[in-house]
C-alpha cells in the first residue's frame, strides 16, 4: 500500500511542478477545471430539467435571462451545455478508465513476455490502429441503440481506444527493460513483481497519465461523432447530442438560430485544446527535446 | 595557429529544473596555446575537461547554449591567410575557413554519415559547394580519395549502414582531407573504435598528416593515444591547461603533479606493479575552486595553491606548466 | 577488408521482392484479422443483435408483413454470422465479407448493399486522395522551416495555430468553416456535391463539383496540414537537427537549403511517412462524419441513411469497405518506405 | 569437495535474429565452454565490441537464457534453478555493470538497492543490523552511509557510484563477481583504484572475479587467466602472462600490436594490421572466424572450425598449432 500512496503523492506533486512550469499546461489546466466546476459543481444547480421539452420560450437570442439563449426544442442553452459538459466528460472518463488500463496491462504483457505473444498482441493491436473505428462503433452502436447509457457508450468507445495507450506502454517497456538498474533491482533479490512495480511503473505512470488524457479527447471525439450521426444517448444531454438536434432537427443553420449550434462547438473545441494542452504540457516535461 | 586566452562556456537553458538555468559553466577557462606546421598537436584529458569544448570554440562552431567569453583563436592558411574565427560570423566561416583551411573530425564519428545519402554524394556535396566542381568529376575524385584511406571501390555507392564502423570512419577521415585543410581538428577520433580499427584511423590520419604537412590536433581521452601518435601534447584539467611539451618529455618526465598521476595510472603490457590513481573527484565547473583548481586532489598542495592561480610558466626548452612547485614565487602570492 | 556484401542488381531484385511477398502476406493478414475481429465483436454483443436490428427496422421503415421480416432475420443472421454452429456461421460471415455480398440494401431496396457504396465511393475516395495529399505535403514543409527556424516569430505562431487546430476533429471544423464561411459570410454553399444533378460532366459540372469541395476538403486539410502532419513534421525536424550527422553538416559548412533539403527533409519523410499511415483509419473515419455535415454525396451520406433506417446490410459494406481501404492505403505506404529510405530496402 | 569446478560454462550458445521475423539467425556467443576452480582467482574475458563477452557475462549472471548449452554454479544449473535457489544463486555470484550512471534507477534512491540486497539475500528483518552491514560494506570501497543516506544517482559522480555499486555486490558476502566492463566510462585517473580493490578483494576476502574487458592492459595488470574473444568464440585461453606476451593466436598477436604503448611508439607507427570487415558476416562463418584477415590463413581454416589445441599451458582455438 505504501507504494499507492506514494505514487499519488508523486502525481500530486507532478501535478503542482507541471502547473508552475509548463504554460501549456497551466492555460489547459485551468480551462479544464473552469468546463468541470461548469459540468459538475453547477449544473446539479440547473433551476429546469434539461432534458424535458418545450420548458421555456423556443428560439430566444441570448439575452440577459437567457445568456446563450433558448434552442427550438425549448431549452435554457447554459444549463443544458452544464448538464452535457458533465455527461460528455463522465463518457469520456468510462472509457478512459477502461481503455488506457486496458492498454497499461496489455503492454505490460507485450513488452515484459515479448516473443510470441508480443508479435500477436502487437499485431492485434496495429490491426485496430489500421482499420478505422468509426465505422465498426457505427455498426455496434446501431444494434445496441436501445441500450445506449452513459457507461455503456464509454465502454463501447474503449473498443476501439485501447490500442494507442498499449503500443505507447509496450515500446516504453521494451526500452526500460534493458536499463542496468533493472538488473540491479534483479541481483538486489527483489522479484519480478516488485521488479514492475517498483522500477518500471514509475516510469510507466507518467505515460500512463498522458494516455489517460489523450483517450478522454478521443473519446469525447467519438462519442460527439457518432453523435452527429444519431448513435449517442439522444434523449439525454451531451455536446454532440445537441449538435445533433440543431442540426437535424432544428435546422439551426438554416434558421438562423446560430447560437443553439454555436454553444456545443465552441465548448468541444475548448474541451479538446485545453484536454491536448494539459497532454502536451505533460509530455513536453515528462521528454524534453534537446535544445539546441 | 595561435590561441589566446581563449575562454568559452555553457550557459544552461530551460530543461529540467528551472533552478540552474542561466549558469554558466565555465568550460574553457582563458586556454592559450600556439601550434606550428607540420606537426600533431595532443590535448589530453578527463571528462568534462573542456577539450572537446575547447576544440569547438577553437573551430567556431557554437550550439546555442556555448558561449564566448573572450580570447583570440587565429588560424592561418597554406598561403598565409590570417582568419580569427572567434571575431568571424557563422556564414563567413562556413564560406571561407570551414573545410578550406580548416577541417573537424566530429566524436563518435562512425555515426555522423547521413543514412539515406550514397558514400559518393558525400564527397560531392563538399566538392560542388566548396569547390564547384562538376558531379561527375567530383566522384572521381571521390574514388581517388577512397582509395587513399583503403577502402573499395565499390563503398562509393554503398549507403553508411552498408559499411563496417572501422570503414565510416576512415571515410570521415577522407572527407576531412578532402580539401587538403592546413588544419585538422580531431575530436576522440578513435574512442568509440576497437584496438584494431583505431590503429587503422590513427595511423592513416598521422600518414595523411606526414603527406599534407599540415597540423593535426588530436584531442582524446587516452594516454596512450597521444604517447604513440602526437609530437607535442596539452594536458587539460577543469578548463585549464597545467602543461604543454613534447609529448617524450611529458611521458618521461612530467612535471604537474596531475599529468603525473596520468602516467603513473597507464597500466602497462608486462608490468604488473602497484598502480595508483588519484583519490576525489573533478570540481563542480560551476563553480570551480580558488587558486589552482587541482588543490583539492594534489598530493603536493601547499598554502598557496588554495589561494592564486599558477600561470603558465616554461620550465624548460619548449615545456610549460602551471603549478606553484616549479615557481620562485612560492610563498609569497601576489 | 572490401566489403563483399555489396548488393548487386540481381541481389537488390531478390531481396526487394521478398520485401513486397512479407508485404502483401501482413495486408492479407491485416484484412483477414480485422474483419474476424469485427465478426468478434458482434458476437460478443450481449444483446440479441438481430431482434435489435429488427425492431429498428421495423420502427422507422414500414415493413409489417411477417414473411418479409421472417426473410430480413435469417439473412441478418447470416450477415452478422449469428446462425448456426460457430465455424459455420463464421465461414459464412468471411465469404460474406469476401465477396461484397451484404445482401439487398434496404434505403433502395432491393439494390444491393455494395453497390450503393460502390456508387458513392468515388467521391470519398476522391476527397480523402486530395486532401490527405496536401496535408502530407504542406504539413512536411510547414514543419520542416518551422522545426529549422524554432526561434522565429512566425515558427511560434505556426506552432501555436497548429496546438489550436490539431486536437478538434474534422467534422467540428467542419462546422466551424460552415459558420464562417457559408453562413456568417455566404462565400460557399452550405452543403452538397453538387448544385444541380449533372446529365454529363463538362467544364461546369467540374467547376461546381470542386466549388462545393472546397469546405469539405478545407475541413480535412486545415487540422491536418496544420495539425498532425506539421506537428509531429516539425518534431521529427527538431530531432534530426540534433544528430550526429545534422551537425556534422553543418561543421561542414554546407549551406542551410541544402541540409534543409538532404539532410533533414530526407530523413523525415519515413518516420512521417508511418505517421501517416497509422492516421489514415482517423482521416477515414472523419471524412465520414465531415460529408453528412456538408451533405457531400460520399460513402459517409449512405452510411447516415443507413444508420436512420437500421440498415445494417448497408453498414456492414461500410465497414468492410473502409477496413480494406484503410489496409490498403497503409499497404501502398508500405511498399513506398524502401524507395524513400535505403535502411528499409535491405532489412 | 564434490564438484572439481566452481562454475563450469558449458558449450554456451546465444544466438539473435537478424531481418524480419528474425530469419537469419547469428550466434553472438558460440559454443563457448571453460571452467573456473574454487580458488580465488580474476578470470579475464577480453575482446573488441561486439565479440560476444557482455552475452556471455549476462548468460553467466542468469540474466539472459542461453539458446544452448549450461551454466553449472557449484553443480546446478543455474537455469533450472527454483526461486529460492535463485536467492542462494545470487547471494554467491554478483555484479558491476558497465554504466554506474544507470546502474541505479535515477527516480529512486541510491541507499535502497543496498537495503534491498542486505534484506531479500541476507533475509535480515532488524534495520539497525542491516544499516551496519551496508555501512561495513561502503567502508570496504571508500565510503560511508552517512554520505549516500538519502541521495539520488544523479548526485554522485561516476566513480562514486561505481563504488557504491561494488559496495552493493558485496553486502552478501558473494563467492564470485562478474565484472562487465567496471572502468570502461570511468576516467583513467580513477581507474587503478578500482581495479585494485578486486585485486585485494580477491586476496584478503577469497572473492573471484569474471573481468569482463576490451582493455588488455587492465586485463594485464589485474587478471590471474585470461581467454580472448572473436566473434562469439574463445580463440585463446590460459594464465594472463602467456597469452598476452607470447600471443600464439594471430588475432591475440594483432590485439596487443595495435595498443598504443608509447615505449614501443615507432613500431606502433610503421607496423600495419589488417582491420576486421563486417560484422555479420563473420559470425556465421563455417570455418575460423579469422581466417578473412589473418596472414597465416590456410585453407582448413576456412572449412573447418578449429578446436582448442594446448600450447604449453595455454589454449588456442588455431591451425597453426595442431
Amino acid at each position: 500500500m505504501g507504494t499507492v500512496t506514494e505514487s499519488l503523492r508523486r502525481m500530486g506533486k507532478l501535478l503542482i511542478t507541471l502547473y508552475m512550469g509548463n504554460l501549456k499546461f497551466r492555460i489547459g489546466f485551468t480551462i479544464l477545471s473552469i468546463l468541470v466546476i461548469l459540468g459538475f459543481a453547477v449544473s446539479p444547480f440547473s433551476p429546469t430539467n434539461t432534458r424535458s421539452w418545450y420548458i421555456v420560450p423556443r428560439d430566444r437570442p441570448p439575452s440577459y435571462e437567457y445568456p446563450l439563449g433558448t434552442s427550438s426544442m425549448g431549452r435554457d442553452i447554459l444549463w443544458e451545455l452544464c448538464a452535457s459538459i458533465r455527461n460528455s466528460l463522465t463518457i469520456a472518463f468510462v472509457t478512459a478508465m477502461i481503455a488506457s488500463h486496458i492498454g497499461l496491462f496489455l503492454g505490460f504483457i507485450a513488452g515484459i513476455r515479448g516473443g510470441v505473444i508480443d508479435r500477436i498482441l502487437m499485431f492485434i493491436t496495429d490491426t485496430f490502429i489500421i482499420i478505422p473505428g468509426l465505422p465498426l462503433l457505427m455498426v455496434v452502436t446501431t444494434v445496441l441503440k436501445r441500450y445506449l447509457t452513459i457507461p455503456t457508450l464509454g465502454m463501447l468507445i474503449s473498443i476501439v481506444s485501447w490500442p494507442w495507450p498499449s503500443r505507447q506502454v509496450r515500446s516504453m517497456v521494451l526500452s526500460l527493460r534493458e536499463r542496468t538498474f533493472i538488473h540491479t533491482a534483479k541481483l538486489s533479490g527483489m522479484g519480478t513483481f516488485r521488479v514492475i512495480v517498483q522500477e518500471l511503473m514509475p516510469y510507466v505512470l507518467g505515460w500512463h497519465l498522458i494516455n489517460f488524457t489523450n483517450t478522454i479527447l478521443f473519446s469525447i471525439g467519438t462519442e460527439s461523432g457518432l453523435a452527429i450521426l444519431g448513435l449517442s444517448i439522444l434523449d439525454d444531454n451531451t455536446l454532440g447530442v445537441m449538435i445533433y438536434w440543431a442540426l437535424n432537427w432544428g435546422y439551426a443553420l438554416f434558421r438562423g438560430i446560430w447560437w443553439w449550434l454555436a454553444a456545443p462547438v465552441a465548448t468541444l473545441v475548448l474541451v479538446f485544446i485545453s484536454f491536448y494542452l494539459v497532454s502536451i504540457g505533460m509530455t513536453e516535461f515528462m521528454h524534453p527535446i534537446a535544445r539546441r | 595557429m595561435i590561441v589566446e586566452g581563449l575562454k568559452a562556456g555553457y550557459k544552461l537553458q530551460t530543461i529540467g529544473s528551472s533552478e540552474e538555468v542561466g549558469v554558466y559553466v565555465d568550460a574553457v577557462s582563458g586556454v592559450s596555446f600556439t601550434l606550428y606546421r607540420n606537426e600533431v598537436f595532443g590535448i589530453a584529458g578527463e571528462s568534462g575537461c573542456g577539450k572537446s569544448t575547447l576544440i569547438k570554440a577553437v573551430y567556431g562552431y557554437y550550439e546555442p547554449s556555448l558561449v564566448l567569453r573572450g580570447g583570440s583563436a587565429r588560424i592561418y592558411g597554406a598561403k598565409g591567410e590570417e582568419f580569427d574565427t572567434t571575431r568571424m560570423d557563422r556564414g563567413l566561416l562556413e564560406k571561407r575557413v570551414w573545410w578550406k583551411h580548416m577541417s573537424y573530425i566530429p566524436q563518435s564519428s562512425m555515426n555522423v554519415l547521413n543514412p539515406t545519402m550514397r558514400i559518393r554524394d558525400h564527397f560531392a556535396e563538399i566538392l560542388r559547394i566548396h569547390v564547384g566542381m562538376k558531379k561527375g568529376e567530383a566522384y572521381q575524385e571521390a574514388r581517388k580519395y577512397l582509395e587513399e584511406v583503403g577502402l573499395p571501390v565499390d563503398a562509393l555507392s554503398a549507403f553508411p549502414h552498408q559499411l563496417s564502423g572501422g570503414m565510416r570512419q576512415r571515410v570521415v577521415i577522407a572527407l576531412a582531407i578532402l580539401l587538403e585543410p592546413s588544419l585538422i581538428l580531431a575530436d576522440e577520433p578513435s574512442s568509440a573504435l576497437d584496438v584494431i580499427n583505431q590503429k587503422v584511423a590513427l595511423t592513416l590520419l598521422r600518414e595523411k598528416q606526414e603527406a599534407l604537412k599540415n597540423t593535426l590536433v588530436i584531442v582524446s581521452h587516452d594516454m596512450g593515444v597521444h604517447g604513440v601518435l602526437t609530437h607535442r601534447m596539452a594536458i587539460m584539467y577543469a578548463g585549464k591547461i597545467v602543461e604543454i611539451g613534447r609529448t617524450a618529455d611529458i611521458f618521461w618526465k612530467p612535471l604537474h603533479p596531475y599529468t603525473k598521476a596520468l602516467i603513473e595510472s597507464l597500466p602497462r603490457l608486462g608490468d604488473k606493479s602497484k598502480r595508483v590513481g588519484l583519490s576525489g573527484s573533478p570540481p563542480d565547473l560551476k563553480k570551480p575552486p580558488d587558486g589552482c583548481r587541482f588543490h583539492p586532489r594534489c598530493p603536493y598542495a601547499m598554502l598557496i595553491c588554495s589561494r592564486a592561480e599558477p600561470s603558465l610558466r616554461e620550465i624548460k626548452e619548449g615545456h610549460y606548466t602551471a603549478c606553484w612547485l616549479y615557481s620562485e614565487a612560492v610563498g609569497e602570492p601576489r | 577488408m572490401p566489403n563483399r556484401e555489396k548488393p548487386s542488381m540481381v541481389k537488390g531484385l531478390k531481396q526487394l521482392l521478398k520485401y513486397i511477398a512479407t508485404r502483401t502476406a501482413a495486408y492479407l493478414a491485416t484484412i483477414f484479422t480485422g474483419v474476424t475481429l469485427t465478426y468478434i465483436v458482434v458476437k460478443a454483443m450481449p444483446v440479441d443483435a438481430v431482434e435489435n436490428i429488427l425492431f429498428n427496422i421495423i420502427s422507422v421503415t414500414a415493413v409489417y408483413d411477417p414473411a418479409s421480416i421472417e426473410l430480413l432475420r435469417r439473412n441478418l443472421y447470416e450477415i452478422l454470422g449469428m446462425g448456426g454452429s460457430p465455424v459455420e456461421s463464421y465461414l459464412i460471415f468471411i465469404r460474406r465479407v469476401f465477396t461484397f455480398d451484404f445482401g439487398p440494401s434496404i434505403i433502395a431496396y432491393p439494390t444491393p448493399a455494395s453497390e450503393i457504396v460502390f456508387n458513392r465511393l468515388p467521391w470519398t475516395v476522391g476527397l480523402l486522395l486530395t486532401s490527405t495529399l496536401t496535408v502530407w505535403v504542406t504539413g512536411n514543409l510547414l514543419g520542416v522551416i518551422a522545426g529549422y527556424f524554432r526561434d522565429r516569430r512566425f515558427a511560434k505562431v505556426l506552432e501555436s495555430v497548429a496546438i489550436t487546430l490539431y486536437p478538434i476533429p474534422y467534422y467540428i471544423m467542419a462546422l466551424i468553416l460552415i459558420f464562417l464561411f457559408a453562413y456568417l459570410l455566404r462565400i460557399f454553399p452550405l452543403g452538397g456535391g453538387i448544385s444541380i444533378i449533372p446529365e454529363k460532366l463538362n467544364l461546369e459540372v467540374i467547376l461546381n463539383i470542386l466549388w462545393h469541395s472546397i469546405l469539405p476538403a478545407a475541413s480535412l486539410i486545415l487540422p491536418g496540414a496544420l495539425g498532425w502532419s506539421f506537428l509531429s513534421s516539425r518534431t521529427l525536424t527538431m530531432q534530426t537537427l540534433a544528430e550526429d550527422y545534422t551537425r556534422y553538416a553543418e561543421a561542414r559548412g554546407l549551406p542551410r537549403s541544402h541540409i534543409l533539403k538532404r539532410y533533414i527533409l530526407r530523413n523525415i519523410l519515413l518516420p512521417q511517412t508511418t505517421v501517416l499511415a497509422l492516421s489514415l483509419g482517423g482521416i477515414f473515419g472523419g471524412a465520414l462524419l465531415t460529408e453528412i455535415v456538408f451533405t457531400y454525396p460520399g460513402v459517409g451520406q449512405i452510411a447516415y441513411r443507413a444508420i436512420f433506417s437500421g440498415d445494417v446490410y448497408t453498414l456492414m459494406a461500410v465497414l468492410f469497405l473502409s477496413i480494406i481501404g484503410t489496409a490498403t492505403g497503409t499497404y501502398l505506404l508500405d511498399l513506398l518506405y524502401p524507395l524513400i529510405d535505403p535502411r528499409v530496402r535491405y532489412r | 569437495m564434490s564438484e572439481q569446478y566452481m562454475l563450469r560454462v558449458v558449450k554456451l550458445s546465444r544466438f539473435f535474429g537478424y531481418g524480419f521475423l528474425g530469419r537469419v539467425k547469428f550466434p553472438a556467443v558460440d559454443n563457448v565452454s571453460f571452467d573456473m576452480e574454487y580458488k580465488p582467482k580474476i578470470f579475464t574475458i577480453a575482446g573488441e565490441s561486439g565479440c560476444g563477452k557482455s552475452t556471455l557475462a549476462r548468460m553467466i549472471l542468469g540474466i539472459l537464457e542461453p539458446s544452448e548449452g549450461a551454466v553449472i554454479y557449484k553443480g546446478k544449473n543455474i537455469y533450472a534453478l527454483k526461486s529460492k535457489e535463485r536467492r542462494w544463486f545470487y547471494r554467491e555470484v554478483q555484479a558491476i555493470f558497465q554504466d554506474p550512471y544507470d546502474t541505479f534507477n535515477p527516480l529512486k534512491k541510491v541507499d535502497r538497492y543496498l537495503y534491498e540486497t542486505a534484506r531479500n539475500l541476507l533475509d535480515l528483518k532488524d534495520a539497525g543490523k542491516t544499516q551496519d552491514i551496508v555501512d561495513a560494506c561502503l567502508k570496504r570501497v571508500g565510503l560511508s552511509f552517512d554520505e549516500i543516506k538519502g541521495k539520488y544517482p544523479s548526485e554522485f559522480s561516476g566513480g562514486q557510484l561505481q563504488r557504491i555499486s561494488i559496495a552493493r555486490a558485496l553486502i552478501p558476502e558473494p563467492k564470485l563477481i562478474v565484472a562487465d566492463e567496471p572502468v570502461s566510462m570511468i576516467d583513467a585517473s580513477m581507474r587503478m583504484n578500482i581495479l585494485n580493490m578486486f585485486k585485494e578483494f580477491k586476496e584478503a576476502e577469497e572473492i573471484s572475479f569474471i573481468y569482463i574487458t576490451h582493455d588488455l592492459a587492465t586485463a594485464y595488470y589485474i587478471s590471474d587467466e585470461i581467454a580472448i574473444m572473436y566473434r562469439g568464440v574463445i580463440v585463446e585461453m590460459g594464465p594472463a602472462d602467456e597469452v598476452l606476451i607470447k600471443c600464439h593466436h594471430p588475432y591475440t598477436k594483432a590485439l596487443i600490436e595495435a595498443l598504443p604503448e608509447p615505449s614501443r611508439r615507432d613500431d606502433w607507427l610503421t607496423r600495419k594490421v589488417k582491420p576486421p570487415g563486417m560484422e555479420v558476416k563473420e559470425f556465421i562463418m563455417p570455418g575460423c572466424k579469422y581466417a578473412d584477415i589473418c596472414p597465416y590463413r590456410e585453407d582448413i581454416c576456412e572449412e573447418k572450425k578449429p578446436p582448442m589445441f594446448d600450447v604449453g599451458n595455454v589454449k588456442t582455438a588455431c591451425w597453426l598449432y595442431k
